[in-house]
């Protein structure tokens, strides 16, 4: 399950791709990408706003995951 | 309308001069003339946008020269919308170039957007870009959006057609430690040549109507890689239906936090004994630091607060004055009372002055 | 090198001293100063490219100023080159700038680019491409090539490390008939900008070893819906094997085709009594035209050249002078010894002048 | 069968999508795809040289089509 990283996230994480481990089992939703990514980088736990793309689509936090998904994090950024 | 000025791009089927007649008569908005607002009022004036307003407060700093292109070596400390404003001028003489020597604030937000078809948002923080949000949505103003980070951009039109905002994709300001913010994070200089040009061009495509707009989707930019990815995004009903501004837009930009610029400090350095902590990480310090500091990294800090005496002044170092601000902002949380100051630039702006 | 000029940049944890360095000992050599040129030339100069050299031997005009952002209308017919270092001077004085008051030729194209480390073509025309190709293949040097269309820009990096070259992907010049050349096709004054960006982006790259350079990788961008495509290719051996740059790289451009300005024909019309071919559609033709013109679409002119009378001279028109120069062509293949006269920008341009 | 084109390409279809006739039978290589591009619109027969990419990858003459590739047509531009 790939993830794209953008913007501190991708600072947090320290690259700019990231497979999440789908043992014991892969995130089945939105809201579960969010706490496991939590757990393995407790920084994240700091960010109350950024969003999430599934296939392009913007997604929240009910929606389903699949293991080929293409997923997007994306923090909102400000500079000018 | 001098003709032959436009005819490369009144020759295009799709453009014509229907559509340089409706670019003649356009009132744009540029919120900041910075790395973004610089390109796309260079090109929205060169395209023949008939009134261009800009509003920014700023001065001309040396550290704006590699990404801002329009201002020159000698115009460090000159009023930004006053020296953009001469070349506009020199450049296309038809333009009516409105200088709006001011920042964005709750005060003229919707007086000024009031008077614009369009606003191109290319400011450089969280506060005024919800600002702008909320004016355009409350004033029925579609309104551009660009923004950077490093290596990546963002560019979408926001409120277009009753179409989705910038709180559909972002739905709240972030909070003060979380984000880097107010200029301080960098930004590789022609990469706000990019996104403020693709933000000129939206402008152009929402004024005349060629083409499809960039509305309901967020385009993601990474330099490094050239890699584009286009998100499509839904409007919440809820956002488009504010009336009024917040009290307050404000957050630790205006909150006022004690700092010292890295030529002061150096100069600290030389006469007083001073507490320093560094909170770079031990890699960064072992490469070069402050003789007597106190290292912790920021990522240890909360089990190390006992390392720091709380009853003298704490100077807060780190490499570029990002994480410095996130270290003060953690341990006023814990000890509010304890004085804290931040050395603005960190090691890489007090190197610049010691190397000059 | 000021360090706090940079520091925007240097602060960036990827890109550094280190890379700032490097910019600061490249010698880039820009092929034209046109569309691609001010921008891409503009953003090198301001991020701390060291030496940049600029081929160019045009003049300002009055048309250009709507997409080459750095002219002003006083500068019309001034050499390209000389306004344009007069500007980037001022931005960053320690850039050495070096003019070459020429166009690129056969003969100074290798004894020229031998100079630089890396070649960016802003040129606009497909002689000047393909020579730009071939030079940098012979002297092993990588080249940023960027070209526009309309609404429509392409990107990538040829040559680089050993990879695929502009003739791995477009292996043979096109002929002069089939695609609009030599500046006659129009384009959205900002496109250029965005791609003149995006080429100083991967000259960046190319220089400093940071992020993945756009080789192998052929980028197509379209303004109008900003869909991004990037497409991959390999590498043709056969095409760095080249030890000789060919004995001619011209066509249309240099072929020695009469011509006249539009106003000049506008002159004309007023005196003589001159026989106009018009090959524009039968709707533009009745939307305006010219009295006692020939009117035959270009798609009918080889079953009508019998409407045609050989004895005298033809003046040839169509919308924007590009159509015009096709039929010439196509006359002259058939009826070698007519004289033929094309009228350069074709009506837009004479309407120009008529509605002044 | 969708083509995407590009510069001269559109200009010359007069649209920047097209949708490839595969009545009574689609092309089978990018060789019949130029074929039949140049029946229904002959100003291509006068393209001495364009690109064509299918699924993002540049594609020779012989490269077999399959109904669902998506397929670019890309013929060299030179303004600047």
């Amino acid at each position: 399950m790939k993830v794209l990283l953008f913007g501190i996230a991708k600072d947090i994480i320290g690259a700019s791709e990231y497979e999440v481990p789908t043992q014991p089992k892969p995130p089945s939703t939105v809201k579960e990408l969010k706490d496991v990514l939590v757990v393995l980088f407790p920084e994240f736990s700091k960010l109350s706003s950024f969003a999430i793309a599934v296939n392009s689509e913007y997604a929240g936090e009910e929606v389903f995951l699949h293991l080929n998904d293409e997923i997007a994090i994306i923090p909102p950024v400000s500079g000018g | 309308m001098n003709l032959e000025r436009y005819s490369r791009q009144t020759q295009l089927k799709e453009f014509g001069l229907e559509a340089q007649e409706k670019l003649s008569v356009a009132k744009i908005l540029v919120i900041g003339a910075g790395g973004l607002g610089v390109p796309a009022l260079t090109y929205l004036n060169a395209m023949g946008v008939g009134t261009l307003g800009i509003v920014d407060n700023d001065v001309v700093s040396l550290s704006n020269l590699h990404r801002q292109v329009s201002y020159y070596e000698s115009e460090v400390g000159e009023p930004k919308v006053t020296s953009l404003i001469k070349k506009l001028k020199v450049q296309n003489s038809d333009t009516k170039l409105v200088a709006h020597h001011t920042f964005l604030t709750t005060e003229n937000a919707l007086e000024l957007i009031a008077q614009y078809d369009l606003v191109l948002d290319a400011s450089d923080n969280f506060p005024t870009r919800y600002l702008v949000n909320d004016a355009c949505v409350i004033l029925k103003r579609p309104f551009v959006y660009g923004a950077l980070h490093s290596f990546e951009g963002q560019v979408s039109v926001f409120n277009y057609q009753n179409g989705p905002t910038y709180r559909c994709i972002f739905p709240t300001m972030p909070n003060p430690a979380e984000i880097p913010n107010c200029d301080e994070n960098g930004v590789l200089g022609v990469v706000p040549g990019i996104i403020g040009s693709l933000q000129a061009l939206e402008a152009v495509k929402v004024i005349t109507g060629i083409g499809e707009v960039l509305s309901g989707k967020f385009l993601l930019f990474d330099g490094l890689s050239q890699n584009y990815q286009k998100i499509n995004f839904k409007k919440v009903a809820g956002n488009i239906t504010i009336t009024a501004l917040k009290d307050s837009y404000e957050f630790n930009c205006a909150v006022p936090q004690a700092s010292v610029s890295a030529q002061q400090f150096a100069e600290l350095l030389q006469s007083e004994k001073i507490q320093l902590l560094d909170v770079r990480t031990t890699e960064e310090y072992h490469h070069y630091h402050i003789a007597d500091s106190i290292h912790i990294p920021l990522s240890d800090l909360e089990s190390n607060l006992e390392k720091i005496d709380y009853s003298k002044t704490i100077y807060v170092i780190c490499q570029s004055g990002i994480r410095s601000q996130k270290a003060i902002h953690l341990i006023t949380a814990i000890k509010p009372e304890v004085r804290l100051v931040n050395i603005e630039g960190g090691i890489n702006k007090l190197k610049s002055y010691a190397l000059r």
